[in-house]
């Protein structure tokens, strides 16, 4: 915990390089091109798109987190990547807990 | 606490007054007229058996702790040359540990097996086992009054129910009002009754009698007026009760008649011997424009092709009711 | 009595008992911030979800969005990440004129975006699909909304940070406030990309 | 002109209850007093200086607490008025709008103006002391979070006097709630009453995460953290998730209600539904929010008092965890009427079921730090020792309300009532008073009375289960909450009228209270760094402590520090030499958070009236207070360290 006040913070700034960036980037069009393309040409059918665009949406988020977040740089404890995986699972639980409830309850007796 | 001695006198004093407390206490507690615990019907009946199951098995943790509390703080106060010995650092065990991370364990299981059990058999749109074709009941949640609808013998009342004894009855549920719960107590237990949608509710009752009922939701202002009789009478008296609704036909709810009805207000029992056709169904889809959004989730439910804006599909409207 | 220090970060023998340095602090800080945003936004895509079949006779997505201006406005939103990602790499560099500079590109990307989203909002509503049109619009222009808001606030937080950075130059403080934006920025990205997917993409399916 | 003021007023202002004139006069005269007093004894600067701008956590804490003690007054008089009314059938006390705007207020103050305020103001003054820290992580964010609750809270209490106040229950449910049954402005007050609040809450929830994870003294390890800390922290995270959700709920609603949404009306493809659960999404988590400090502080107590290590540290921590996860997946037991079908019942009582088992867990370790321990009365652990069978009870008829279909028949009974009461009350409100007579001399360097609490206890106890027992009868003879009247053929007279006796108990047992503050106050008895012969951190320094909690940061070995450091001592062995005094950096007072709150009351006032010449200026005031926060760079300083030393001279001589 104790870390001794030395000047230099760049062991936790300075990440990432112009290398990363534009991997990242290139990476992230490409994800966003294939989903569009799918679903503009109606090449899949209806769930198989869906799975599709849903996995390309998860992996820019992946992208987006370790090539521009630096997700995994942080120092030691990673607090962030716990809190960001325990929020993930309670967005999974809103929405999908929200969808279970509201669909089952449009089918209703 | 302080322990002066106390002269003969108070202690005689306070005793008789604990006591008389006491009797007056229990007189009430003990008098008083538990409907849930004195279920008429084959749904409170069940209800009541696994109220009393879950009472009982959290009671084989919770009077332990109870006694266990009473016993530690009582042996483990602080006294001059108290006998209890003293460990203060003392703070671990794996036996204890696992003792009481065990039990709550096993009770849970216990207890979620049993529920699970009478929440599928409990259902409430499930319907219960007779040899009669139930009894359908439409019930509306109006400002401040309830509105019963017999589509078999197309006469209606408000706040006063009337169903014969030993017959299932089919409630349909819905409300032209803020949100309510439609409950009879010693009937079985309730379920909401939403603007938008249909609930169905299977009761029976058993025996001959008038029962309470109630609205359990909160909808506004004279939210406390909206209580109701349910009249369980005999078959034979059932249409006997029919014939006579009918023939009273200076009575009859129209459209315009149920506009002033839904108005908010506060209202005595009445009766009609005829209402308009298919006004439940009007009533609860009122705020539906068209179908149209409905159309995909209707696929392969049990409410294809109703319409309704909530997106809420429901069956067992007055005219569209598929088979059960 | 007490002497005030205005620049912590040009503070060089820091006294503080400094288990913490503070833009560490501001950083953690702020990821928890981000994930009650996380969280905020989960509501808003669940009602979104469950409301958006609910439009009332009114037009649904199919009928309304228009993949083109979609498009660009996510691309504009992709570089604008890109770019942002690339002024924090100046500011590592200490080069403060190249920091600036692709802060500016970055809020021109991020001003272009929200007047993309806001013509497309208009012509929705000149269309006759509002807000108060139906539940489906109601729950689109809320959460597709909430997204523009978060990003127009950003651009606000930018131009702020573009004056205290041109008055102060790049020190700890505005280091920090630098690696925050950033964050937020490519956070929005992710945000967007969910809602091109979930929102468009799925409503034109 | 005249006609149009006078209606205008009349709109404007509630009228027509004798209460109400009653309220407007001493609200009037109090804040007449407030501003003479302050100017006659020429205390303005001295007010402004250590208390509206201070960021320093102690103070901001204690403010919190006075806030919290008035909104308990406020809520319990809402109690017993609605007591009087349903005392007896046919009672006409309150009419029947009256008494829903009764209940509601009463629901919404306890939980959001009473229990929250005053778990935050524990955090606050115990949380940085306790973790051998100067302050919080954000001392600014801090403050402004305290101005955020305190605005949102008045706002919530203005409704009683201008506009009138909200009537559709606590969770207020559309469509009741909607414009289309609810015209009037009383709801909006509700929404941005809370909505504000909740911001502040939010940011206090980041703030003590980061302060916990952070700012520990050097040696304290997460699994050295006093078990208060611990249920700090798992409090934190259910805030951080849950209060996202409630604002957008109210967000939505209001959007309804404003500006013509159609997310939860019954028109137009709106979904009530929707609301209740998303509500009830974060109201679930949010009764444990409020609960799970009451655990931290009962640890803390019952081990001091007990003279004993805390049982099972581990497993104590665990099960916090594991409460403040599972909390978040059950939110639908408090909606099993509403049709969802078997298997999601079926769920969701499971799930419901399995707090149950972590929160035994804990029940059992504090009985077992008891066990063989050495116990002594004093007020705190009185209060320790009445919760575990109150809440024990409670929760086990927590157990059977998530039992699917019994709770068919509880749900909205006053069955239902007694139990969140014996949870909130015997958890809770038992584990705050606790709280605060433990803390109390750290606070103000003075014991509350121990004659005057005792008798406080006793009334507040057995008052307790003369009101709440008699509710688990009445609901199961069938009566259903928020009925303003009944009738006598219903039987539910007699024991109604035993409740109200009951809270009539209560409010003496609460006045006891007030006086003993008083007594204590004016009568008091000054103690020193560690009257209790206590374990942790917060009982090395000074009470109260010195703004900068410590002249030097301690360096942590165990748990319980600060206990073996005394014993240690006993046996003669010498402390380690203390490492030379530095100068200290501390955040500057701001004026920034509450000119920002004023703001924020701006805004909200114009957005319960939609005027927009109101909330217009009000949010354009919250931005530049934002800008200029963004602007400052001149926000911290350093105690020299001969003021330090002269301090800590000081704090010496006079104990
Ligand atoms: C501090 C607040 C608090 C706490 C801690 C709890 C704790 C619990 N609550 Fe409660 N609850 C409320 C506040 C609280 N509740 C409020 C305010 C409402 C109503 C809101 C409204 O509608 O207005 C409510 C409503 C409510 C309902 C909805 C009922 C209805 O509307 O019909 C349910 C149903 O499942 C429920 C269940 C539980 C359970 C299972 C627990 C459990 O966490 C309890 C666990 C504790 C124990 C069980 C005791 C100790 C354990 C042991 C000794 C171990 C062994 C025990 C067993 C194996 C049984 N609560
Ligand atoms: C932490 C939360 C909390 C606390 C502490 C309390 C405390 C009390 N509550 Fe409440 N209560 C709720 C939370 C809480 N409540 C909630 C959430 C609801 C649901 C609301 C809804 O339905 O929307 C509710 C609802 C509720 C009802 C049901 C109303 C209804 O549905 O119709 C009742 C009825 O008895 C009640 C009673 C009491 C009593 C007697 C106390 C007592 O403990 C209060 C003790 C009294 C004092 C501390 C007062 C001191 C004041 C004086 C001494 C002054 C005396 C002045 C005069 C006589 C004018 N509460
Ligand atoms: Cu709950």
């Amino acid at each position: 915990m104790a870390q001794p006040n030395t000047h230099g913070h760049d062991a936790h700034e300075s990440h990432g390089s112009v290398k990363s960036y534009v991997l990242g980037f290139i990476l992230s069009i490409v994800l966003t091109i294939i989903p569009l393309v799918i679903v503009m040409n109606d090449l899949m059918a209806k769930t198989a798109t869906f799975i599709v665009i849903m996995i390309a949406a998860v992996l820019q988020l992946l992208v987006q987190l370790l090539f521009f977040m630096h997700l995994r740089e942080t120092e030691k404890p990673r607090w962030n990547v716990m809190g960001l995986v325990l929020g993930i699972i309670i967005l999974v639980t809103v929405v999908g807990g929200s969808i279970w409830i509201m669909e089952v309850n449009k089918i209703g007796y | 606490m302080d322990k002066k001695p106390r002269s003969l006198r108070t202690l005689i004093a306070v005793v008789i007054t604990l006591v008389t407390l006491g009797v007056l206490i229990w007189g009430m507690f003990f008098t008083a007229d538990y409907l849930v615990l004195d279920p008429k019907g084959p749904v409170g009946e069940s209800q009541k058996d696994l109220i009393i199951i879950s009472t009982l098995l959290c009671c084989i943790v919770i009077v332990p702790v109870l006694i266990l509390t009473a016993f530690i703080v009582w042996r483990y106060r602080d006294k001059p040359n108290r006998k209890a010995s003293y460990s203060p650092n003392w703070h671990d065990s794996k036996v204890l540990e696992t003792v009481w991370w065990g039990v709550p364990i096993l009770i849970i299981i216990v207890l979620a097996v049993v529920t699970a059990r009478y929440t599928y058999a409990l259902e409430p749109s499930k319907p219960i086992d007779a040899e009669q074709k139930p009894v359908t009941v439409q019930v509306v949640s109006l400002d401040w009054k309830w509105l019963f609808l017999y589509p078999e013998e197309n006469i209606a009342s408000v706040n006063t129910l009337t169903i014969p004894k030993g017959v299932p009855v089919r409630f349909e549920i819905s409300a032209d009002s803020p949100m309510n719960s439609f409950w009879i107590p010693q009937l079985g237990g309730q379920i909401y009754a939403m603007s938008g949608m249909s609930m169905t509710l299977y009761l029976k009752a058993d025996e001959v009698g008038k029962y309470f009922g109630s609205g359990a939701n909160f909808t506004g202002e004279h939210f406390a007026q909206m209580r109701f009789d349910v009249n369980a009478v005999e078959p034979a008296d059932y249409q006997k009760w029919v014939d006579k609704v009918k023939g009273n036909t200076g009575s009859t709810l129209t459209e315009a008649s149920y506009a002033d009805l839904a108005k908010p207000g506060v209202m005595g029992q009445t009766e009609y011997s005829s209402f308009p056709e298919g006004l439940y169904s009007k009533i609860a889809y009122k705020y539906v424009v068209d179908g149209k959004q409905n159309s995909e989730s209707s696929e392969g439910t049990k409410n294809e092709g109703m319409p309704l804006n909530t997106g809420f599909g429901v069956n067992g409207l007055g005219e569209a009711q598929p088979a059960h | 009595m007490a002497q005030s220090v205005a620049h912590k970060g040009n503070h060089s023998a820091d006294h503080d008992h400094g288990h913490h340095d503070p833009n560490e602090l501001k950083v953690l800080g702020f990821w928890f911030f981000l994930i009650s945003d996380v969280i905020l936004f989960s509501v808003l895509f669940a009602t979104f979800i469950v409301l958006r079949h609910n439009t009332a006779g009114g037009p649904d997505g199919k009928e309304l969005f228009e993949l083109p201006g979609v498009i660009w406005e996510t691309f504009i939103l992709l570089t604008s990440s890109f770019t942002s990602g690339l002024a924090t790499l100046a500011m590592n560099r200490g080069n403060k004129k190249q920091l600036i500079g692709w802060l500016i590109v970055t809020a021109i990307l991020g001003a272009s975006f929200v007047g993309l989203e806001v013509s497309e909002f208009v012509k929705m509503v000149n269309e006759g699909a509002g807000f108060s049109r139906s539940a489906f619009l109601s729950a689109f222009f809320t959460l597709v909304g909430t997204h523009g808001i978060h990003v127009s606030v950003g651009l606000c937080w930018m131009i702020a940070l573009m004056i205290q950075l041109g008055k102060r130059g790049i020190t700890e403080t505005t280091k920090g406030k630098v690696t925050l934006i950033s964050l937020y920025w490519h956070f929005l990205d992710v945000i967007w990309i969910f809602l091109l997917t979930i929102v468009y993409l799925m409503g034109v399916m | 002109m005249l006609d149009s003021i006078k209606d205008f007023a009349s709109w404007f202002f509630v009228t027509g209850d004798p209460l109400i004139y009653g309220a407007d006069v001493s609200i009037v005269i109090a804040t007449i007093a407030i501003f003479w007093a302050l100017t006659h004894f020429k205390k303005w600067g001295w007010i402004w200086k250590n208390w509206l701008t201070t960021v320093d956590h102690k103070k901001i804490g204690i403010m919190y607490i006075l806030a919290a003690l008035l909104m308990l007054f406020r809520g319990g008089v809402d109690a017993i008025m609605m007591r009087t009314q349903i005392a007896l059938p046919g009672m006409k006390f309150l009419e029947p709008e009256h008494y829903n705007q009764v209940f509601t207020t009463h629901g919404t103050i306890m939980i959001l103006f009473m229990a929250m305020p005053l778990m935050f103001g524990l955090f606050n003054i115990i949380i940085p002391l306790q973790i051998g820290a100067r302050d919080v992580a954000y001392p600014f964010l801090n403050a402004l979070s305290f101005w955020l609750f305190f605005v949102g809270a008045m706002l919530f209490n203005l409704s009683f006097v201008i506009g009138g106040s909200p009537d559709a229950g606590w969770t207020s449910y559309p469509p009741l709630s909607e414009l289309m049954h609810n015209p009037g402005v009383g709801q909006n007050f509700y929404i941005w009453g809370i909505q504000i609040s909740g911001i502040g809450s939010l940011a206090t929830g980041i703030n003590f995460m980061v302060t916990l994870i952070k700012m520990r003294a050097p040696g304290m390890t997460l699994m050295k953290m006093p078990m208060f800390s611990w249920s700090v922290f798992a409090t934190c995270i259910i805030i951080i998730l849950a209060f996202p959700i409630l604002t957008v709920t109210l967000a939505l609603l209001f959007l309804d209600r404003f500006a013509g949404g159609h997310f939860f009306t019954l028109d137009l493809g709106g979904n009530p539904m929707m609301y209740i659960n998303l509500f009830w999404m974060w109201g679930h988590p949010e009764v444990y929010i409020v609960v799970l400090p009451a655990f931290g502080i009962f640890s803390e107590v019952v081990a001091t008092f007990s003279r004993k290590r805390i049982f099972g540290y581990k497993s104590m921590v665990f099960a916090l965890l594991t409460i403040s996860v599972v909390s978040f997946f059950t939110w639908l037991h408090h909606f099993f009427t509403m049709g969802s079908g078997a298997d999601i019942n079926a769920f969701f009582a499971i799930t419901t079921m399995i707090i149950a088992i972590p929160t035994g867990v804990k029940i059992f370790n504090w009985l077992f730090t008891m066990y063989r321990g050495r116990i002594t009365f004093e007020l705190p652990m009185m209060w320790t020792i009445a919760f575990i069978p109150c809440f024990v009870v409670g929760g086990m008829t927590g157990v059977m309300l998530a039992v699917a279909p019994a709770d068919f028949q509880f749900h909205n009974s006053y069955f239902l009532i007694a139990h969140f009461h014996q949870v909130l009350i015997g958890g809770v409100v038992f584990g705050y008073f606790a709280g605060l007579y433990y803390w109390w001399p750290k606070m103000f360097g003075f014991i509350l009375d121990h004659k005057l609490g005792v008798w406080a206890f006793w009334f507040w106890n057995i008052g307790f289960y003369v009101c709440f027992m008699p509710q688990y009868s009445l609901g199961l003879m069938g009566m259903t909450r928020r009925v303003s009247e009944y009738s006598w053929d219903t039987g539910w007279g007699p024991l109604n009228f035993i409740s109200t006796i009951g809270a009539l108990l209560m409010g003496i047992g609460f006045l006891f209270q007030v006086a003993q503050i008083l007594y204590s106050t004016f009568k008091h008895k000054k103690v020193g760094n560690d009257p209790w012969n206590a374990r942790t951190l917060e009982w090395t320094t000074a009470s109260p402590a010195p703004e900068y909690n410590f002249a030097v940061i301690p360096h942590v070995h165990s748990v319980d520090d600060f206990w073996e450091a005394k014993e240690r001592r006993a046996k003669g062995i010498a402390d380690d030499p203390m490492p030379p005094i530095e100068p200290i950096h501390m955040p500057k007072n701001s004026i920034i958070p509450p000119i920002m709150g004023a703001c924020w009351f701006v805004a909200g006032f114009g957005f319960v009236f939609e005027w927009w010449w109101f909330y217009i200026p009000g949010m354009i005031g919250v931005a530049i207070c934002m800008i200029a926060r963004s602007f400052s760079y001149d926000t911290d300083y350093y105690i020299p360290v001969e003021e330090v030393e002269r301090t800590e001279e000081a704090i010496r001589g006079s104990v």
